[in-house]
């Protein structure tokens, strides 16, 4: 099985890769950027078959390890 | 591929092997090589790896002195700094892949030649690039710079060595090769040196450090191939460095290395286990044998080309002591590192390859390396230009302005954007770094009072003018720097950035460069210990010009004695140690001010260079200098400028009564001369011992106030140059990105 | 008085740790490994030293946040144990949650390594107190993740409750209320961006940092 | 308009992040971790209707800018 989970800041978090991403998507020239965020994935190849343990587990992980939830929210997307 | 695929010559040709090349190889082999072998020949016998073009005239350097321990030939060069320990240097190249992909290309560079340093040894301490772009103009420059300082910091803060200094340097003959030389410096015990000799039958060859992956594979011998505009599809091979893994090899080597457990060591740089497994057994005279389903794969079906070729980076191979293979199993597993027994050395002379029970390459390994291709390639010395007459050049009208247009071209102007990006600090070694703008960088052995000083330099103007003449400044330019800072110069690493040798005009600039890089060698009992060579740095058939970079070391015995640019203390007087004739030929005033790149170089007169040098480094000892800085691009106004500005304050210069003309005065480049702010009470002892030392000196000026200024002439506040210096990159790089 | 620091894989200011803490107390630091379960009973003092722990992969100190010897070192924490962490360090720190708020990438998205002036804001704990007549500090810094985040509600009180111990002058990487370094609530947990632990010799940056080591050590 | 940008290294890249963020996992007992990869996304708010166009000069972007196609590929997704 595969997880991907997504992880992104919260709102109100500053983000300043963002931002600059955005800033020098204008100054290429497209003019259309309004705004930018940056957030990751972190793809999970998992054993087993349970879809349920599986989202449990990830759950966990995500909220021992992979985010940091002072700064960050996630979500978890299961796939076979 | 498989081994069955016939060796067409279309096949030969995209190994980089010419028809006569390959015609050796049928002789050497009495029968077709396959294509495993084909392709260890051909990384073998690139240009990268052979040398097949430099060899002859590099073997005419001097290498050998009272201090040198080991020159070139091993991985890095050894010198003795005495009380057992030794420093472990060396200089290379990572042109092409940092034109390909800055970020990665200067990342792995730093790692390639840190590897070089530690599998002596030496644990690193400290890193230094020498850096040439096109001219800033160019759509490619910025981002070039971007990724290339953010690749040399993220890889050396990581892996927590301090990058201490380095230079760089814009011309638009680098619009389409830019260059990036990593140096990397390491200390060991003289007793606990580790060379990559093979010895024995029957030793157990190991494989450490990260897995085999895709990566980079034809690395080699794209470091030796001109580009061309589709050099873009060569893409794929560039290498991604793993900072992390090469801080683990570190330790897990200095480790492994306090036990008795290893014979010989190498690491696996360019054509990675190919060149790593053909070097060990050549220099040991002994055959050997590897079963490649061992080798630590990161991808599934790897080949055993593809293994060969490989060159993902962090990664060693080593022959340890029958009955020691633990010790090296305990130590790599508790660095969570790869370790694997791949091999055993034989008495056959021979590289056996072994790969799911076949043999996949049988050859010998002396065609391999000692046999490998030796070109007398043709060449033809560069015209010697005409020696400009100063008073041919038309003074100028306001010298405020030129003194500002100097400070901040982009030869000048401060590096700092790119310096605040290295970590200089880390090891608490650091002493002086690239934030005082010195000439050296100076770093404290570990728990003594020693301390080595490093320098790297090249003026590519002087190289591409006369390439005799350049090649003797060069080196003579970081002896220079080195006095600077009271250390004793003790020897030197080059990296020879040039284009094309096979263009006899190419070939006479390499041959030409290092003749008088070895003059000064000779001169100054300078050696070189260890250096690199990176040719083909063309685009389109236009050649970068001649780039010899040389760094130097040499030692602080204490490093209380430790003098910088940055002493200067209002009230002391300034002194020109040195001779002055006024010469702009190849200057930087010529080309930044008068928009001109002719005219001879400035002669080097060694004589006096020693004379004068030795003089300096003696009154640093006697600590009778406050600062001192030697005059280089740009003359003794702008020598003067930059210590000031590095001293935080500011001078009055005298006018001098010569008749050279003042422009000359200012911003000529006469070698061999030194700026000091001494204080008043030593000025007179300073000229009166030098005047039997035949050493010349005279009073140029007081330190002092706010302003730069020489009455009658200019006037600038210190304010205003320092923002001209320190504001071209940082706005140059707010440009547009990428 | 025995001290120890921490070394996780690609620490790299260990060595400079462990010499600053030599230089204060006389004694060595014991060096603890990451993979150890327990740090010695008889250590009155911990560091966690700078560096690219695990390559600072996933988040500045994330994995080291979540070794074994930190889920021991984090329970004596709790009980009193004083502790201190200089950049990847106080990034652990914060990563544990022993300390509030998150460094995240710097404002410039540019790694920063410069001589930084400090200003000192609370004299009154044990890891200041010797700066008595001393208004700033010059420590060099040398981080890529350094800014310093919390919500405005956290700011506020650690503001009020002088867990703030220093202010940047002149903010190189965005954090806010340009906060260097702070302390949890009981004021036995430290952490800061910038070294201290490079400012103990008058060759190398400086001395200003003697007084850091010598207020803590003293404080035991 | 959003544009969902997902980058990742191209297979057979080195991702030491990767293989750190999966041992760690191990290491914190979750053992029905095989392997892990990390990537990241960009999400991009975007002026004008246009989906055509959009997914154009998202392309545009990614090629220039977004991607570092050395080493990475990349999957755009357009939102309304
Ligand atoms: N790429 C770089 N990395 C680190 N330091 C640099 C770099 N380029 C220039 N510097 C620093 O800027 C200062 C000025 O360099 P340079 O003009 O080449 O000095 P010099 O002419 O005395 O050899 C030096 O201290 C040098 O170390
Ligand atoms: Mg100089």
């Amino acid at each position: 099985m595969k997880a991907i989970v997504h992880i992104g800041l919260k709102p109100g978090v500053l983000d300043p890769q963002g931002r600059a991403i955005a800033r020098s998507l204008n100054d290429l020239g497209f003019d259309s950027v309004k705004g930018a965020r940056q957030g990751k994935v972190i793809e999970l190849d998992l054993n087993g078959e349970d879809r349920t343990q599986a989202e449990a587990d990830v759950t966990a992980m995500c909220e021992k390890l992979l985010a940091n939830l002072v700064i960050e929210s996630y979500r978890i997307d299961i796939e076979d | 591929m498989t081994k069955t695929e016939k060796i067409t010559p279309d096949v030969v040709a995209e190994h980089g092997l010419s028809e006569s090349e390959y015609q050796i190889i049928l002789d050497r082999l009495e029968r077709e090589p396959n294509l495993n072998e084909l392709g260890i020949f051909s990384v073998m016998w690139s240009e990268h790896c052979s040398y097949k073009s430099s060899r002859r005239h590099l073997a005419k350097f001097l290498t050998s002195g009272e201090k040198v321990i080991q020159g070139p030939g091993e991985n890095a060069g050894v010198i003795d700094i005495g009380d057992g320990d030794c420093i472990i240097f060396k200089m290379e190249s990572h042109n092409h892949p940092s034109y390909i992909e800055p970020y990665q290309g200067a990342a792995t560079g730093v790692g390639g030649i840190m590897r070089d340093v530690f599998t002596m040894g030496a644990r690193p301490i400290a890193l230094m690039n020498a850096l040439r772009f096109g001219e800033p103009d160019h759509p490619k420059t910025r981002s070039l710079i971007d990724g290339v300082v953010a690749g040399i910091g993220g890889y050396g803060n990581c892996v927590g060595v301090p990058t201490v200094g380095g230079e760089t340097n814009f011309h638009k003959g680098y619009n389409g090769n830019i260059l990036v030389n990593a140096m990397c410096v390491g200390h060991a015990r003289t007793d606990k040196v580790f060379y990559s000799a093979a010895s024995g039958v029957g030793n157990p060859i190991f494989y450490v450090g990260s897995k085999t992956g895709r990566d980079g594979i034809h690395g080699a011998t794209m470091a030796s191939a001109e580009f061309d505009d589709d050099s873009e599809e060569k893409r794929p091979t560039v290498q991604v460095g793993d900072p992390f893994t090469e801080k683990l090899l570190i330790e897990a080597c200095m480790e492994l290395m306090a036990t008795d457990a290893i014979i010989a060591i190498q690491d696996m740089g360019a054509a990675g286990l190919t060149s790593s497994s053909v070097e060990m057994a050549d220099k040991g005279g002994v055959g050997i044998e590897l079963n490649l389903d061992n080798v630590p794969q990161r991808e599934e079906n790897m080949t055993p080309y593809e293994m060969m070729l490989s060159e993902s980076q962090e990664r060693m191979l080593m022959v340890l002591v029958p009955g020691k293979e633990h010790l090296a199993y305990e130590v790599f597993e508790k660095w969570e590192l790869d370790v694997a027994e791949i091999g055993k050395t034989t008495d056959t002379g021979r590289l056996v390859l072994k790969h799911k029970r076949k043999i996949v390459c049988d050859i010998p390994i002396a065609p391999l390396a000692d046999d490998a291709p030796n070109y007398d390639r043709p060449y033809i010395a560069s015209e010697k230009r005409d020696v400009i007459n100063a008073a041919d050049i038309a003074q100028p009208d306001d010298f405020n302005l030129v003194l500002k247009q100097l400070i901040s071209c982009p030869d000048i102007a401060s590096k700092r954007w790119i310096w605040e990006q290295y970590d200089r600090h880390v090891m608490a070694n650091t002493m002086d770094s690239s934030q005082s703008g010195g000439d050296a960088a100076v770093v404290r052995i570990h728990g003594t009072k020693k301390a080595v000083a490093i320098s790297t330099d090249v003026t590519p103007r002087y190289c591409f003018a006369d390439p005799v003449e350049g090649g003797r400044q060069c080196v003579m330019e970081t002896w220079r720097n080195l006095t600077c800072v009271g250390a004793d110069p003790i020897a030197i690493t080059d990296c020879l950035n040039f284009g094309n040798p096979e263009r006899p005009e190419i070939m006479g600039q390499l041959v030409g460069c290092i003749e008088g890089m070895n003059e000064a060698c000779h001169a100054l009992n300078y050696p070189v210990v260890s250096g690199n060579v990176s040719l083909y740095n063309e685009t389109n058939g236009t050649a970068i010009p001649p780039t010899p970079a040389v760094g130097g070391v040499g030692l602080i015995p204490d490093s209380q004695y430790l003098t910088a640019i940055s002493g200067a203390k209002d009230g002391d007087t300034l002194l020109l140690i040195g001779n002055m004739t006024g010469w702009l030929g190849a200057s930087l005033y010529l080309r930044e001010i008068e928009g001109r790149e002719d005219g001879a170089p400035p002669p080097v007169n060694f004589d006096e260079e020693i004379r004068n040098g030795n003089y300096v480094r003696k009154l640093i000892r006697l600590r009778r200098i406050n600062a001192v800085h030697d005059c280089s691009d740009g003359g003794l106004a702008l020598a003067v400028a930059e210590l000031c500005l590095s001293s935080n304050t500011g001078a009055v210069i005298t006018k001098p009564h010569d008749d050279i003309p003042l422009h000359a005065h200012l911003f000529g480049e006469d070698q061999g001369r030194y700026v000091l702010a001494v204080e008043p009470n030593s000025v007179n002892p300073i000229i009166s011992t030098a005047e039997g030392l035949k050493v010349p000196v005279r009073k140029i000026g007081t330190i002092g106030g706010d302003n730069f200024t020489m009455k009658d002439v200019f006037k600038i506040s210190m304010n205003s140059l320092r923002h001209s210096h320190e504001n071209w990159l940082p706005e140059y790089m707010k440009g547009d990105a990428k | 008085m025995k001290t120890a620091v921490i070394v996780f894989p690609a620490s790299n200011c260990d060595r400079d740790a462990a010499m600053a803490l030599e230089k204060v107390t006389g004694r060595k630091a014991e060096m603890i490994w990451h993979r150890e379960t327990e740090i010695p009973a008889d250590i009155d003092f911990v560091v966690l030293p700078g560096g690219f722990s695990y390559g600072d992969y996933l988040r500045c100190g994330a994995i080291a946040s979540r070794s074994p010897i930190v889920r021991d070192l984090i329970d004596k924490a709790e009980k009193g144990l004083p502790v201190a962490g200089f950049c990847n360090g106080f990034q652990i720190l914060a990563e544990t949650g022993l300390l509030p708020g998150a460094l995240m990438r710097n404002k410039g998205l540019k790694f920063v390594c410069r001589n930084q002036k400090l200003t000192i804001t609370n004299k009154n704990t044990r890891f200041t107190r010797r700066y008595k007549d001393v208004e700033s500090v010059t420590f060099p810094i040398a981080h890529h993740d350094g800014n310093y985040f919390a919500s405005d509600e956290v700011i506020r009180r650690l503001e009020k409750d002088g867990r703030v111990l220093f202010k940047y002058d002149g903010n190189p990487n965005g954090s806010k209320s340009d906060i260097a370094g702070i302390c949890n609530e009981k004021g036995n947990v430290f952490g800061m961006m910038p070294h201290p632990e490079r400012a103990i010799d008058a060759q190398h940056g400086g001395t200003d940092g003697l007084e850091f080591f010598k207020s803590i050590i003293e404080s035991i």
